[in-house]
């Protein structure tokens, strides 16, 4: 089995009397999809968010490679190599998509503080950014405006900018939410390539693409951790069926 | 200070937060519900006591001058509403603030041009012109305290609209979630056309009530929009619970430190602001 | 690679130098034109810094006027009173030292957003208002004066006489000059890159690495040092300051300009400052009630204008959508 | 792109209307040599304005007395609105001098306003006469040959008071006004000649300008119970104070004795809280001379309202201008020979007749005066003949 790349232990988050996730320990290997599924509310997001810095944690550790990283600030989790989607297709409408690319690469290329550089002098970045959009097959659409791409283009935008950053571990909300299942396809396969590479924690409810790609899978639920195993041990884990999978039938 | 001095001083303080709180309270409310930043507020109050020194004179009653010029206040806010800033909702909120610059503007040329520009007084009614023994020189005038009581009235009458009434439901909804209420099937342009009458109302009646304690000078306004600002954005933008805590604390607070602490009594209410604003950056009562 | 953004800029740019460059030659013989376009010219150096910050950084501030007054204010305490200094060497004094305030100040605004933001800075300006204006060695609400106008040599080439109502002239328009390119420069950088994004989606831009609050910072920092500097050329003008530099109200003038122009262009701030300030001296002159008119105007410029006069322009000359 | 296109025909037509009427207007103004300019620069929007309102109104009555002419050239003003802002001082000043090429330029009322044209107008040629502003350095360390005052100095307005509260048999007096000039440097002078006398400031009370929440600072005066209270106030703030003091309870138990600006212009506001106040100034309602009573009948007559100080000075603004002239035989091109002129002048005025000092400041008497009926009527004559001091004048 290859190597841990990113651990969460004994995390929680509270708001306020709310236990959005409860001693909620993972690991995470490279080079795999780790799927997390769960119904809504189940705190899916919230481990997301704690995992990429978004949120600081109310106790627990995220350990990176080894070293504890937990207080760092939220930027540092991107700097670090912890590339994270979101779960609403969060974008710069105004910019072109090649742009896009161009602001997530410079932070790890460098640059920005050159203040009197044009910014397309720097062809490391314009590079780094053509070939995320490449790997994502946007690379026709690198011109255009952000804003005027389809919903499923954005999508796929949305994760050439995590790819742009280049990070180790990629953290994906719902990279599918709102798709149909062509455009779903396009995104599978993606991550399918895009697996030999990177650690990718994968937050979906597409349970047909779940299956399909994850190596784990963890199930969660009320914030808690449930079972973690393989795809086909957890399809035939009676524990899952009773409390999450059978009885919710609008999943699947 | 003995005792009995720092309780005038404190009432001093209660009194001139309540006035506070009254006219920021209008614009409060129209910020939280519409999400815009009335610079005109205090062009309202200042227009509000030139209306009832030019009713009191006409027609000799303070009680009818504050009938008619709240309804005056009304039928301005309504047409500044339905005619001006209905058109920019879809714009940037700085548009909306640009337009309001505008108003204070013609709001200060139109009180120049009819009332002149020699101080102006209004007489205190004289049904309230009695006055309340406090100390063996200090005595509290009647009328002052009749202020104090319509602020009360009227935070009641707030908190009773906001809280126990259907339009308070679509305010409270409207702040929250514009979306929402459109999906009720209420009319949103309805709702804020009615809010920001409510608001101009609100800011007129401070300066009707509040004229004959005051003097009546152009400018009169912009002086009191700043401090409306420090209470409003110490009470959380939006809050009227907020705004009636916040009034209260910054009238103590300037009262005291204009006693105490006289050398940088000019800046305490923005020291005050800041020091909330940096411990709780969206004020003390954001929802 | 051409700084400019559309047509309508260049086209504005070139003219607007242009007939900036000869204008003295036709007014040689009336100094108040002279003097008053310089003010104007002052005044759009400021309203073009606050624009970078509201209009490309999205920081919106009501305490900018703070920095404007601190740029006069330094010159006037540090420079000694019956010398004559050199305008260069005190410009970098001005400026360091207002850069350094406005770190400071930076860093305690900036931890809030929004309204709130809006309002610490005002509130951070009274302050600084209240200070200068309750102060007894800096003149109170009376300012101060300058006596002796720096002069402006370079290696001992003495080009500008600052006692010359044309040659300020010159100085404030290679100062707006500057300025404006400047600016361009900034935008078109890399840092610009990250300020664009920034402004447009602040948590994108942090979930990408971005330190959002280093980046604001140092927009504030420049921004703030650039109204120094304006405040300073408007100190050296008239030879004296006030605190009534930095009162609210030219805060709010100054986005008023900024607004009118069309926030975000940089070079709107020159058409903003000009159309308020002609507005404002063709209306002061023809009527006492000049107010009521120049509320109307700017009403009916928000209601028909949508992203203000550079907006307008740009419709005119007929540029593309949105580039 | 309709829409678009309309906004643009709208708001075109606007702004070349208005540049059309600058240009005009700029071009008018400056084909005539013949007429002698004076440039008239007060606040007539803002806090300031119906002060401003006064002394042009002052100024006007003294011109149409002579017709708007004086040795045989029109007098014609240019007026201009400083807002009460120090910051557009300057620049008003110099579309006075150099646009407009004023002789005279008359203003303003802002003290701040005061010092920022003082310090444009020192190198020009223009005359400046100033029918208001009180800072004592107008005529003190900033004073210039071509800076003229038709009003008074803020010492000579409070100077007086001192003496005549210790006269009254008042030890321990406690002193308030906004924090400016103004107010500070009147209450300095007060307490010069009251402390001179032996008397005692116990308190000095500085209120933030332009604060007017009057409450804590009079509970405060309660509390320490003095003799009487001297204030400086003016306009909107007058007024307030004025009717606070009254309403607290404190008026009649510790009487308030004030620079006359108190109850100048004021008194119609105040109503009956005004009634019986004492304040020293260099006018009184009611100077019982044929010239005053000329003076406010006309003014009666002509603005449908009563004079008042702020008209006086600009009446005499406007006389000096007209004496000037005349004393040179309407030669004033030659600056020097005018300003030498000047400074021998007697002007008559409503408040009595007076020279200017050597740092061309009136020197004049100062009424004691009280407020009875709205009127401001004389007392005594507090002092005659006062002169300001002029310190760190070099003329």
């Amino acid at each position: 089995m290859s190597n841990i790349v990113l651990e969460a232990e004994n995390l929680c988050k509270f708001w306020g009397g709310l236990k959005a996730l409860d001693e909620f320990s993972i690991k995470f290997y490279d080079k795999q999809i780790h799927s997390i599924v769960g119904p809504n509310g189940a705190g899916k997001s919230t481990l997301l968010n704690l995992l990429s810095g978004a949120y600081q944690a109310t106790h627990g550790v995220i350990i990176y490679n080894g070293k504890p990283i937990t207080s760092a600030k939220s930027y540092e989790f991107c700097r670090s190599g912890i590339g994270r989607s979101f779960q609403k297709t969060n974008i710069f409408h105004t910019q072109t998509c090649l742009e896009n690319c161009c602001i997530a690469a410079q932070q790890q290329i460098g640059g920005s503080f050159k203040f009197f550089q044009n910014r397309n002098q720097n062809k490391f970045i314009i590079k780094a950014a053509l070939s995320a959009l490449e790997k994502v097959g946007l690379t026709e659409r690198a011109k255009t405006k952000a804003s005027q791409i389809s919903y499923g283009e954005q999508r796929q935008l949305e994760i050439a900018m995590v790819l742009a950053t280049n990070p180790k571990v990629i953290l994906l909300d719902e990279p599918m939410a709102g798709m149909g299942h062509e455009e779903s396809q396009t995104i599978v396969k993606l991550l399918m390539t895009l697996k030999s590479q990177y650690c990718i924690v994968l937050v979906e409810h597409d349970m047909e693409a779940v299956f399909e790609l994850s190596d784990l899978m963890t199930v969660m639920v009320d914030g808690q951790h449930l079972i973690t195993d393989s795809v086909d041990n957890i399809r035939s884990n009676p524990l899952v069926q009773d409390a999450y999978l059978g009885n919710d039938d609008e999943v699947f | 200070m003995d005792t009995y001095f720092f309780l005038v001083q404190l009432l001093n303080g209660v009194q001139y937060g309540l006035l506070l709180f009254l006219i920021a309270s209008g614009l409060t409310l129209i910020f939280g519900v519409m999400g815009i930043l009335n610079l005109a507020h205090g062009s309202m109050y200042m227009i509000g006591a030139y209306l009832a020194y030019y009713f009191t004179a006409l027609t000799d009653s303070f009680a009818i001058a504050v009938i008619i010029s709240s309804l005056i206040a009304l039928v301005i806010g309504l047409l500044i509403e339905r005619f001006l800033i209905s058109h920019l909702y879809k714009r940037d909120h700085l548009d909306q603030v640009l337009l309001t610059v505008g108003l204070i503007f013609i709001f200060n040329a139109v009180q120049s041009f009819v009332w002149g520009n020699d101080p102006l007084g209004v007489e205190v009614p004289s049904a309230l012109s009695g006055s309340i023994q406090l100390t063996e020189l200090l005595e509290y005038s009647d009328y002052r305290l009749f202020i104090s009581l319509i602020c009360i009235c009227v935070a009641v009458a707030m908190y009773y609209i906001i809280n126990r009434t259907k339009l308070g439901m679509l305010i409270r909804a409207g702040e929250s979630d514009r979306a929402m209420v459109e999906n009720l099937g209420v009319d949103i342009s309805k709702l804020f056309t009615i809010v920001f009458a409510i608001g101009v109302v609100l800011a007129a009646l401070a300066g009707i009530i509040s004229a004959p304690i005051v003097s009546l000078v152009p400018g009169m306004g912009e002086h009191v929009l700043i401090s409306c600002f420090v209470v409003v954005v110490i009470g959380g933008l939006g809050s009227i619970k907020g705004a009636f805590v916040a009034a209260l604390l910054v009238g103590i607070v300037d009262t005291f430190a204009s006693v105490l602490i006289p050398e940088i009594s000019s800046m305490s209410i923005y020291l005050l602001m800041s020091l909330i604003l940096l411990i709780k950056p969206q004020g003390l009562f954001k929802s | 690679m051409s700084i400019f953004t559309n047509k309508s800029e260049k086209l504005f740019i070139f003219f607007f130098f242009a007939i900036g460059l000869v204008i003295p030659l036709f007014l040689a013989d009336n100094v108040f034109y002279i003097n008053k376009i310089s003010s104007m010219i002052i005044i759009a150096i400021f309203v073009m810094s606050l624009d970078y910050l509201v209009g490309r950084s999205g920081l919106i501030t009501l305490g900018h006027a703070m920095f404007y007054g601190i740029g006069g204010y330094i010159f006037t305490i540090i420079a000694p009173e019956y010398e004559t200094v050199n305008f260069w060497i005190y410009t970098f004094y001005v400026m360091s030292i207002s850069a350094f305030v406005a770190l400071i100040v930076g860093f305690i605004v900036l931890r809030t957003s929004g309204i709130y933001m809006i309002m610490i800075t005002l509130a951070l300006s009274q302050m600084c208002f209240y200070y200068f204006a309750d102060s007894v060695d800096y003149g109170g609400f009376d300012g101060l004066f300058i006596y002796i106008k720096p002069e402006t040599s370079i290696f001992g080439f003495n080009f500008l006489d600052l006692n010359n109502e044309s040659h300020f002239y010159y100085l404030c328009l290679l100062s707006l000059f500057n300025c404006f390119v400047f600016f361009k420069v900034l935008m078109k950088s890399s840092f610009g890159r990250v300020i664009d994004a920034l402004k447009e989606n602040p948590e994108r831009a942090t979930a990408l690495g971005y330190n959002i609050f280093h980046f604001r910072l140092i927009a504030y920092v420049i921004a703030s040092s650039l109204a120094a500097y304006a405040g300073y050329l408007f100190a050296l003008q008239y030879g004296f300051v006030n605190p009534s530099m930095m009162s609210w109200e030219v805060s709010a003038t100054a986005l008023v300009m900024a607004l009118l122009g069309g926030l975000g262009s940089i070079y709107g701030a020159i058409l903003g400052a000009f159309a308020y300030e002609g507005l404002h001296y063709v209306l002061e002159h023809v009527t006492q009630y000049w107010m009521f008119f120049m509320g109307c105007l700017i009403i009916l410029m928000v209601l028909t204008l949508k992203n203000g006069l550079s907006g307008l322009l740009s419709n005119l000359v007929g540029d593309k959508e949105n580039e | 792109m309709n829409n678009k296109n309309k906004s643009c025909l709208t708001t075109i037509p606007v702004f070349i209307a208005t540049f059309l009427i600058a240009f005009s207007t700029s071009v008018l103004a400056e084909n005539k040599p013949e007429p002698i300019k004076v440039g008239v620069m007060l606040p007539f929007s803002g806090v300031y304005a119906g002060l401003g309102d006064s002394i042009r109104n002052g100024l006007k009555l003294a011109l149409q007395e002579k017709g708007y002419k004086a040795s045989g050239r029109l007098i014609q003003l240019v007026e201009v609105d400083t807002e009460a802002k120090p910051a557009r001082a300057s620049e008003l000043t110099l579309g006075l001098v150099d646009n407009d090429k004023s002789d005279f330029v008359i203003g303003p009322v802002h003290s701040g306003v005061a010092m920022g044209m003082i310090n444009t107008i020192r190198n020009k040629d223009s005359i400046m006469i100033i029918p208001n502003a009180g800072a004592n350095a107008a005529t003190g360390a900033f004073c210039q040959p071509n800076v003229f005052r038709t009003s008074f100095s803020s010492w000579q307005t409070a100077y007086p008071m001192g003496k005549e509260a210790a006269n009254m048999g008042y030890k321990k007096i406690v002193t308030l006004s906004w924090n400016y000039g103004f107010g500070k440097e009147s209450l300095a002078a007060f307490e010069e000649s009251f402390v001179a006398a032996g008397g005692e400031v116990v308190k000095k009370i500085l209120v933030p300008f332009p604060k007017t929440e009057f409450q804590p600072y009079l509970t405060q005066i309660a509390s320490i119970k003095p003799d009487a209270v001297f204030v400086f106030f003016a306009g909107g703030g007058a007024v307030k104070f004025v009717k606070d003091y009254d309403t607290m309870g404190l008026k009649g138990k510790i009487p308030l004795l004030g620079s006359g600006f108190l109850t100048e212009g004021t008194t119609a506001a105040q109503g009956k809280a005004a009634e019986g106040l004492l304040t020293t100034l260099h006018y009184a309602d009611t100077i019982d001379s044929s010239k005053n009573k000329k003076f406010r009948a006309d003014y009666k007559a002509k603005f449908n309202k009563s004079a008042d100080l702020f008209a006086v000075q600009g009446y005499d603004a406007g006389q000096l201008i007209i004496q000037a002239v005349e004393a040179v035989k309407g030669n004033i091109e030659d600056k020097a020979a005018l300003i030498y002129q000047m400074e021998l002048l007697e002007i008559d005025s409503p408040r009595g007749k007076f020279r200017f000092s050597k740092a061309h400041n009136p020197i004049q008497s100062i009424y004691l005066r009280k407020v009875v009926n709205g009127l401001n009527t004389v007392v005594k004559e507090s002092v005659t003949n006062l002169e300001d001091p002029a310190r760190g004048c070099k003329l």
